[in-house]
């Protein structure tokens, strides 16, 4: 896994917005990678900066008050955060695609299928003739199981039901063959049997065109079932990254942990859930110490002033804990007994 | 037609703003000034009146007589043409008397009150109206009537093209047709009315202008503007306050109109406290005319006395004014039993007039005027029709109006406004007097001139005692004109002759 | 769609016949005798009898309304009491030029005003937004007679580059045959005219468009802020859509419904509302018109024209309801 | 496990801050809108020019001394004098009374009008909502400006009728707001909540729809006093307001525009205050709509 | 647990009139709820889940008499609801109570929360001023919030905390019945899990029945003693949830379970991907609603409308292939499912 290539890297990101009520850090300071071809999930409850991050990405974040203060966003070694809104646009939609949350409100509901499709593709594909990209439009509606694909490129969105919307989403992001596709929280808005659906196409499509998929959802079950590796946020932060497998069933991070636990299990039924105590804070809200210290019940006096870095506690597995700081703790102290 | 001016180098078209448009251009039809202005200049009377006062003069008729004030001969100018073609004559002349005599008060009703009544009815004064071969008409009344050869001066009198009004009265007043020195080319509601030369006008020489534009400008100030920026030549109802400024303007010229005219306070009689003799005398002390005359007619006006114009003949001016006296005023509440004042209702004019440019203001003065002997004055404004409607209803205690002279004669004021017969129309004060009454009623059969004179001398003695008004100013009604125009005599009547307007 | 058109314009029966009447009712509930300021000060008291017979004044207000509600349904507007023609011949020549003033009122209007607020909304929070929305409000807060007597001041008076008054140069008439200026000289190839004729429009037009520039500015921003917030503008802007599209046609198209109910509004608003600006500027429009006719108790000529600007608003906000059906595929008429 | 006792949850991290109700919370987003304390800023100013102005204000305003007409801004006539020689700033500062009375009072009397209509239309729908909205469509198609001159026309002119007149024109435009609110109130869930715990409908009214619908009357009241000082000088300015010698500020226009070339002063200034007071307006009511109004907020 | 039925519920229809034109001509109606019969014991929690449109918000909303059935019988406590007039139901809502979705939107936005408490005991006339200020403190403190909160507003409170307000105000007239619509599915999974468990908490301390809508299986699986699984307005299958869960009969229920993520990767399940969207409820399928999506779709499915039929005790489901006449179909098709 390892020897892949990486498509896009994310170091020590950091998105603020400025708001008339103080600064809100809403992406702190983090660091992540997605593989080529791979599907990276990042899960984290609403409000942790989930979509800011994507945002980021794609430099979309609405400005004023968001801006991105930190850090650098690279797409093959191409710095993202430096270019200019022109540079970027050649970006958006042809290398890195994006789909959002709500396929009812990410449509523009005053134009038909047809002619959201065909910009799609004519803002990156400067040569074409409008036949030949109806053509391509009708052709990537098929791609995604959408039936009568000829029919629906006259019709509005008003006209399609959630499901057919989202495939719609899927298909506009795709015609240009990007590298990349962000996906915020595709199926939350869809029923359980039309998310089905759109997760097995998402899988489908990674596999036979090989773009590297970067799902965000707060469902763990979708991740389990589409991911490869898993990014948990918390407050702005990263707290854990590990291989999916990984995560389920060596959570590391108290927080994983009391999520994992706190999921009702249609499998079977437990007799009480785990619940973690307090609310999920805002970014920012937490100036000093753990993000999470105040519901953890392992916190201790160090967790409540200073913020632990991300610790690797295996290859390929990182957590944001001071429990899993222990090798250092001991290195220090036989550094400090040597030199004693 | 149209367009016919734009290419002539020579200045021909006179552009006339004016307050208000037309509501016909059939003067027999309708009682309104706005009208005349225009119709003057396309149709002529048997008789004219003075270029600048109302003097008799020859007009269609170039000559005529009486002998018993009953019976009146014209003889008519000869190789008239109306602008349809037709033959002026003696016919026609009959044609237009048969047409308004045969018709009722509502249609003509100029022709009602000048001459009693219609066809039939008992005061009707024209007994007939013959034409005595082709250029002579004989007039026959049933009585005298002393201002008969004025009425027939009058610009509601004119003569037009039977021809044309036999198509029908509503299809005339739309496309008028006279003899005079223009013919009617374009009317746009409310915008302009255009006239133009006649070519076949019988006084050779006449009119210098090609064309004229009447343009409605309601606003007093945007007309002067207008005036200013040159898109207009001649300007009616000029505020007082801006004459200055148009002196002081070397493009410009100011032009007087004669005045005959009064402005007045009137005081209902009916109403107490103004049934009291004294409490009227005691308001005529009160005001301070001067300053009204200074403040709002910026020295255009003549204080008043009588009801009626110094220009008039049977003016009496013996008469003493009353002066401004707030001590004598006071005085004279105190007999009348309100040594402390009261309280009244001051009516205010809403709109302009020539005898009165801005009523509002002048009240104010009035208000404070009382205010000095101890009168709270209550300024009260209704819009115009329902003004004149609750007026003459005699709801107001106070309320001030004017009057503007259409032929001239001392009855067309001293009657019209005072007479117990006009109660309830042009008489808003309910004032009476039996003596006064048969003064005038004797006045209006005297052929005598002198004798008139006399009657109407003493009716004057009696009003000023009674005290029924408080005359304010007759004013003289300003215009203003681009320096270049020439032959503009503006006419006391408001009705304006054309024909000898040039620019230079 | 005609079905619908139909049954709008059935709807309007009851709205219009509530008009009438209340119209009906209430002018007559102004003091003061029509047939008294026909006749003037001169009139005696049997000519006004006469005159009010005439006029059928003297008939009991209900076979009045009748007769009236009989001849409109016959398309007869009644018959000026005042000058004696019939109302429907008046009515256009003053329709005519409040509608050409407060068509390029609102042209003006539209075009400063939505680009304006578009821009403002794209630049949210920049010097442009601060001072076109300070300009907005001024604008909506202005009197507009006094603007419309300051600018003649400046601009006709002291500066004379524009004329004071009127809709034409009156030494050069323009030939009336639609009444509509502009197209009259149109049609008749003189376009000297016609320059003049858009002199004459600017003050005034530029006046009355005053306020609704500032609404529909206002609006425009309001609306396309809320647009600009929505999930397909971010799907627009992450296909690499330039902004300028993602503004015009993207965020335009969905934020221009509420702006199109403002400017059908304002539109009727100044058909009726334009009485300040057409005193101050001589315009011979249909405010001033129904105003005198007030002024002359002209019965007919109030009721009637009072009603066809109240049908002309009632139309124009259909012809509004059908343009969102235009614009917007979701609005169905059935 | 933390979690067996709920009463734990919850009360972490709940600093004892202050209560701020929806109108404290309305307030401050209020105070931190500029141009809406600008505004505010303003209305106070003329407010207490009204009250207290005549005090300070020393020239009678009626007083006329005609030696000083005309005067220019000076030291002694600081905007200078009218026509009949009195002093201007009095003059504005005594009309600021009658704007701001006719703007409030017509607005609270078509406010009480209005929602007494519009919620009766609203709550009771059916017949009597079909009545009073065709009522209300039958006066928004008239263009207010003539209806209040023909208003004005029957009841005369005068400053307490143009005030009716203004009054009656807004009527609809706030029972048009009530109803809608009303209607769209009905349907929120917390009115759902209401009715499921058995509470009457009189009591859902007075105690749910009112006080919900009053933000947006707020602001459109706010908004109408605005419009109701521009429609009041207007009715002066044609002559149908406000009578002379009362120092309206639209008569003191309409007064004074025959000398607009000759002594500008005379009507720049009553046109300035009109100007002023309703941008005042304007601006307080739209920040008072981003206060109040949590649509717009984020 | 005891097994007297609290809510009866028989042929219970719900059918919204799709209005048209100028004088709103009826052209047809939404058949949200559609012969709905089930009952609910006291003291148990019944589950109502299925996707969305299905009717489960108006079932909730009938039972409470928010909406009028169009026909159809709701027995609460031996008492004919629907009979009832409006008085008298606005007093018996007493005894049911509701909790929804949206907790932000169903607290008045003007009120306090104490005033939101409080209200339910002024609407009612029990207790003093006094004594209800004291059992408003008691049930913050219930539903771990604290008296200080009593004077706060909807807007200041966390999603989980305004959920527990709601929770509270439906306890304070000391309901038996809290019909539930879908109390956790807008808050955080962290939160959920709190909610869920006060939820539980309470029904033990207050002895309280529940029904309780919601879309996600696992939520109610957690919660419910049983289910019923609802398609366009009909319930298809109803069963204790065990069995529910285990033998799932309706290929719907199956699809449905199917469909849904299992936090575990290494976990394998069947896949039935049913294909297509729901149909409108406007204009449903003839027959069995589900036919046009059904992978085992007969012809009778798509002419004769299946009724529910008990196939073990408490398990009861509405498909052709229970019928008995197929009985032999059955058995083929549940080898190769
Ligand atoms: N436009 C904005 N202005 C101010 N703050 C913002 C804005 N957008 C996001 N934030 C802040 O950033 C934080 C992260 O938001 P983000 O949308 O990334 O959350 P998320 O993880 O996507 O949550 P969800 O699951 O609800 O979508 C939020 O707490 C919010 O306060
Ligand atoms: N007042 C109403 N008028 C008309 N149709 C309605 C009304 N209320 C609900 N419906 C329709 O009835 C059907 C069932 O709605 P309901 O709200 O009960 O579904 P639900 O199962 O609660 O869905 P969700 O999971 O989205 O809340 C839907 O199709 C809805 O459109
Ligand atoms: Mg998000
Ligand atoms: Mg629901």
């Amino acid at each position: 896994m390892n020897n892949r290539n990486r498509v896009l890297t994310v170091n020590d990101l950091q998105t603020t917005f400025f708001t008339d009520s103080g600064e809100i850090p809403a992406v702190d300071h983090i660091d992540f990678h997605l593989h080529d071809g791979e599907i990276l999930g990042i899960v984290g409850e609403s409000g942790c900066g989930k979509s800011v991050t994507s945002l980021s990405i794609m430099g979309l974040i609405p400005s004023p008050p968001g801006k991105i203060v930190g850090g650098e966003i690279l797409y093959d070694s191409l710095n993202l955060t430096r270019l200019s809104e022109k540079e970027m646009r050649k970006i958006r939609g042809n290398e890195i695609a994006m789909i959002f949350q709500e396929p009812m409100t990410s449509l523009n509901p005053l134009f038909t299928i047809g002619n959201q499709m065909i910009e799609a593709i004519l803002i990156h594909e400067k040569g074409w003739s409008k036949k030949k990209a109806e053509e391509r439009a009708i052709e990537i509606l098929k791609l995604v199981g959408l039936p009568r694909a000829d029919g629906l490129m006259k019709e509005y969105p008003h006209q399609l039901s959630g499901g057919m919307r989202q495939r719609v989403m899927i298909a506009m992001a795709l015609v240009c063959n990007p590298k990349i596709l962000i996906a915020d929280e595709p199926t939350t808005a869809l029923d359980v049997t039309i998310q089905a659906q759109i997760l097995k196409l998402m899988k489908e499509l990674n596999v036979r065109l090989g773009t590297a998929i970067l799902l965000i959802t707060h469902d763990l079950g979708v991740v389990a079932e589409t991911c490869e590796r898993v990014i948990v946020m918390y407050a702005g932060q990263i707290i854990e990254e590990a291989p999916t497998k990984l995560i389920f069933e060596n959570p590391q991070h108290p927080y994983t942990k009391g999520l994992i636990q706190s999921v009702p299990d249609m499998r079977f039924k437990k007799d009480r859930l785990h619940s973690i105590p307090g609310n999920v804070p805002k970014p920012g809200s937490i100036k000093s110490g753990c993000r999470f210290a105040a519901r953890c019940e392992f916190a201790f006096d160090r967790c409540l002033h200073e913020n632990p870095e991300l610790y690797s506690t295996a290859d390929v597995h990182q957590t944001r804990c001071f429990l899993y700081d222990e090798e250092r703790v001991t290195v220090d102290e036989h550094k400090a007994i040597i030199e004693s | 037609a149209c367009g016919k001016g734009s290419s002539s180098s020579k200045e021909d078209t006179l552009v006339f703003g004016r307050g208000g448009d037309s509501t016909s251009l059939d003067p027999s039809r309708v009682t309104e000034g706005e009208t005349f202005k225009v119709t003057v200049n396309l149709f002529e009377t048997l008789l004219n009146f003075g270029e600048q006062d109302t003097t008799i003069q020859p007009g269609l008729a170039k000559e005529w007589n009486t002998d018993d004030g009953l019976t009146y001969t014209f003889n008519l100018e000869e190789g008239v043409k109306f602008h349809d073609g037709t033959d002026f004559n003696a016919d026609a002349v009959v044609a237009n008397f048969e047409r308004w005599a045969n018709g009722d008060a509502d249609k003509f009703p100029y022709y009602n009150s000048m001459f009693g009544g219609f066809k039939g009815d008992e005061g009707h004064v024209i007994e007939s109206v013959t034409a005595d071969g082709e250029y002579t008409v004989i007039i026959k009344l049933k009585r005298p009537q002393a201002p008969f050869l004025k009425n027939i001066a009058m610009s509601m009198f004119a003569i037009a093209s039977p021809t044309a009004f036999e198509k029908g009265d509503d299809q005339f007043e739309r496309n008028p047709v006279g003899t005079g020195p223009f013919e009617f080319v374009e009317w746009k509601a409310n915008e302009s009315i255009t006239i133009q030369k006649f070519d076949g006008y019988w006084q050779k020489g006449l009119p210098k202008l090609n064309k004229v534009v009447f343009r409605s400008i309601p606003d007093n100030s945007a007309r002067l503007n207008a005036l200013i920026a040159g898109e207009i030549d001649l300007a009616d109802g000029i505020n007082p306050s801006d004459a200055e400024k148009i002196e002081g303007d070397d493009k410009l010229q100011l032009i007087k109109r004669p005045s005959m005219n009064v402005g007045y306070l009137g005081l209902t009689v009916t109403r107490p406290p103004f049934d009291k003799k004294e409490v009227r005398q005691a308001l005529n002390h009160a005001i301070d005319k001067e300053t009204i005359i200074n403040s709002f007619f910026e020295g255009q006006a003549n204080a008043a006395k009588n009801p009626m114009p110094p220009s008039i003949s049977g003016y009496n001016d013996d008469i003493e004014p009353y002066e401004y006296n707030p001590e004598k005023a006071k005085e004279l509440l105190a007999k009348a039993g309100y040594p402390d004042g009261f309280e009244m209702e001051l009516w205010a004019m809403p709109v302009p007039r020539p005898y009165m440019p801005d009523g509002a203001k002048v009240a104010e003065v009035i208000q404070s005027n009382l205010a000095d002997i101890g009168i709270k004055a209550k300024i009260v404004s209704y819009e115009w029709g329902t003004y004149l409607d609750k007026a003459s209803k005699g709801e107001a205690d106070a309320f001030m109006l004017g009057w503007t002279g259409d032929n001239g004669d001392a009855d067309n004021f001293l009657y019209v406004l005072l007479d117990e017969d006009n109660i309830g129309s042009n008489n808003y004060t309910y004032f009476k007097n039996t003596k006064m009454h048969d003064l005038f009623i004797e006045a209006q059969t005297e052929v005598d001139e002198d004798k008139r004179v006399e009657l109407y001398k003493k009716a004057q003695v009696i009003i000023h005692d009674e005290a029924p008004w408080v005359p304010l100013a007759h004013s003289t009604p300003l215009l203003a004109a681009k320096k270049g125009l020439t032959g503009f005599l503006p006419h006391p009547t408001g009705s304006d002759l054309l024909s000898n307007v040039e620019f230079k | 769609m005609l079905s619908y058109i139909g049954r709008r314009i059935m709807q309007l029966v009851p709205v219009l016949l509530g008009m009438v009447f209340i119209v009906f009712m209430m002018i007559r509930a102004i003091p003061g005798n029509p047939a008294q300021l026909i006749l003037g000060q001169q009139a005696t008291a049997e000519a006004i009898a006469t005159m009010n017979a005439k006029l059928g004044l003297d008939q009991p207000w209900y076979t009045q309304f009748f007769k009236y509600l009989g001849g409109i349904l016959q398309g007869d507007l009644g018959e000026s009491m005042r000058t004696r023609l019939p109302v429907a011949d008046e009515i256009w020549p003053h329709l005519a030029a409040t509608i050409e003033l407060a068509f390029f009122a609102i042209i003006i209007a539209i075009i400063i005003g939505i680009n304006a607020g578009i821009i403002s909304a794209w630049f949210q929070n920049s010097w442009f937004d601060y001072i076109a929305m300070i300009l907005a409000l001024v604008g909506v807060s202005m009197p507009i007679f006094w603007l419309g007597l300051l600018g003649q001041w400046v601009f006709a008076i002291e500066f004379s580059w524009l004329p004071t008054t009127g809709r034409e140069q009156v030494r050069d008439p323009v030939h009336a045959i639609t009444n509509l200026y502009i197209i009259d000289t149109m049609i008749q190839g003189r376009f000297d005219q016609l320059w003049q004729v858009m002199r004459h429009l600017i003050l005034p037009g530029v006046a009355l468009a005053t306020i609704p520039m500032a609404i529909i500015a206002r609006m425009t921003r309001s609306s396309m802020l809320e647009v600009m917030r929505s999930d397909y503008i971010r799907t627009a802007r992450a296909k690499g859509q330039k902004m300028f599209w993602v503004v015009y046609k993207h965020a335009f198209k969905n934020a221009v419904i509420p702006v199109l109910t403002v400017i059908g509004l304002q539109m009727g608003m100044l058909l009726g509302g334009a009485i300040l600006t057409e005193t101050i500027f001589a315009w011979p429009g249909i405010g001033r018109y129904i105003y005198d006719a007030i002024n002359f108790r002209d019965y007919p000529v109030i009721q009637s024209s009072i009603l066809v600007i109240a049908f002309i608003f009632v139309m124009i906000n259909l012809v509004v309801d059908l343009l969102y059906g235009l614009i917007d595929s979701r609005i169905k008429y059935d | 496990m933390s979690g067996k006792t709920p009463k734990l949850d919850g009360i972490i991290e709940d600093e004892k801050e202050k209560t701020n109700g929806p109108w404290r919370e309305a307030w401050r987003s209020f105070r931190k809108s500029k141009s809406a304390v600008a505004g505010m800023i303003i209305i106070i100013f003329f407010i207490l020019l009204a009250l207290f102005g005549p005090l300070i204000a020393k020239e009678g305003i009626n007083e006329q001394f005609a030696p000083d007409r005309f005067q220019p801004p000076s030291s002694e006539y600081w905007l200078g004098t009218d026509d009949f020689g009195r002093d201007i700033l009095s003059r504005i500062i005594h009309g600021s009374r009658i704007s701001l009375s006719v703007g409030f009072l017509s607005v609270i009397a078509s406010v009480i009008v209005g929602s007494f209509l519009g919620i009766v239309a609203g709550y009771y729908g059916r017949w009597t909502d079909t009545i009073i909205s065709r009522v209300f469509d039958i006066m928004l198609a008239f263009p207010s400006i003539l209806l209040a001159i023909a208003i004005v026309s029957v009841l005369g002119p005068g400053l307490e009728n143009a005030l009716i007149a203004i009054a009656i024109i807004n009527v609809p435009n706030f029972g048009r707001l009530i109803r809608s609110k009303v209607l769209s109130i009905k349907e929120d869930e917390y009115i759902m909540a209401a009715k499921a715990i058995g509470m009457k409908d009189a009591r859902i009214l007075y105690s749910h729809i009112l006080p919900n619908s009053m933000a947006p009357v707020i602001v459109q009241g706010t908004l109408a006093v605005a419009t109701a000082i521009l429609e009041a000088a207007a009715l002066g300015f044609l002559g149908l307001g406000a009578q002379a010698p009362q120092p309206e500020w639209g008569k003191m226009l309409a007064d004074s525009k025959a000398y607009l070339q000759s002594a500008p002063w005379t009507m720049i200034f009553p046109g300035l205050s009109i100007m002023l007071t309703v941008l005042g307006f304007n601006l307080m009511g739209d920040g008072l709509r981003d206060a109040l109004d949590p649509k717009m907020k984020s | 647990m005891s097994t007297k039925p609290l809510l009866k519920v028989e042929n219970l229809k719900k059918y919204f009139p799709l209005k048209k034109g100028l004088f709103g001509r009826t052209v047809g109606f939404v058949k949200a709820v559609d012969d709905l019969s089930f009952h609910v014991n006291e003291g148990e929690t019944l589950g109502i889940v299925g996707e969305s449109g299905c009717g489960k918000s108006t079932t909730g909303r009938l039972l409470m008499r928010l909406l009028e059935p169009t026909e159809g019988v709701v027995e609460f406590d031996g008492k004919e609801l629907t009979s009832l007039t409006q008085e008298e139901m606005r007093i018996t809502r007493r005894d049911i109570q509701m909790v929804f979705q949206d907790p932000y939107a169903s607290l008045n936005p003007r009120h306090t929360i104490g005033k939101i408490l409080e209200e339910p005991l002024i609407v009612h006339g029990v207790l003093d001023q006094i004594e209800r200020k004291k059992k408003v403190k008691e049930f913050l403190e219930v539903v771990g919030l604290n008296e200080y909160h009593a004077k706060r507003y909807p807007h200041q409170f966390s999603g989980g905390q305004r959920q527990r307000i709601g929770i509270a105000r439906a306890l304070m007239t000391n309901p038996k019945l809290i019909i539930a619509d879908e109390p956790v599915s807008a808050l955080d999974v962290s939160i959920q899990a709190q909610v869920l468990n006060l939820m539980q908490d309470l029904q033990k301390d207050f002895n309280l029945t529940y029904i309780f809508i919601a879309h996600d299986l696992g939520v109610v699986r957690h919660i419910s003693d049983r289910v019923a699984v609802m398609y366009l307005g009909k319930i298809v299958e109803i069963a204790e949830s065990e069995q529910l869960y285990e033998r799932p009969l309706h290929p719907y229920t199956r699809a449905l379970l199917s469909a849904v993520p299992v936090p575990d990767p290494d976990f394998q399940k069947e896949q039935i991907i049913i294909e297509g969207d729901i149909p409108s409820p406007a204009d449903p399928p003839t027959g069995c609603t589900f036919h046009t999506r059904c992978p085992f779709k007969m012809d009778s499915c798509t002419k004769v409308t299946p009724q529910l039929n008990e196939q073990s005790l408490g398990h009861s489901v509405a498909c052709h292939l229970y019928d008995s006449k197929v009985d032999n179909d059955i058995k083929q098709m549940e080898g190769s499912l």
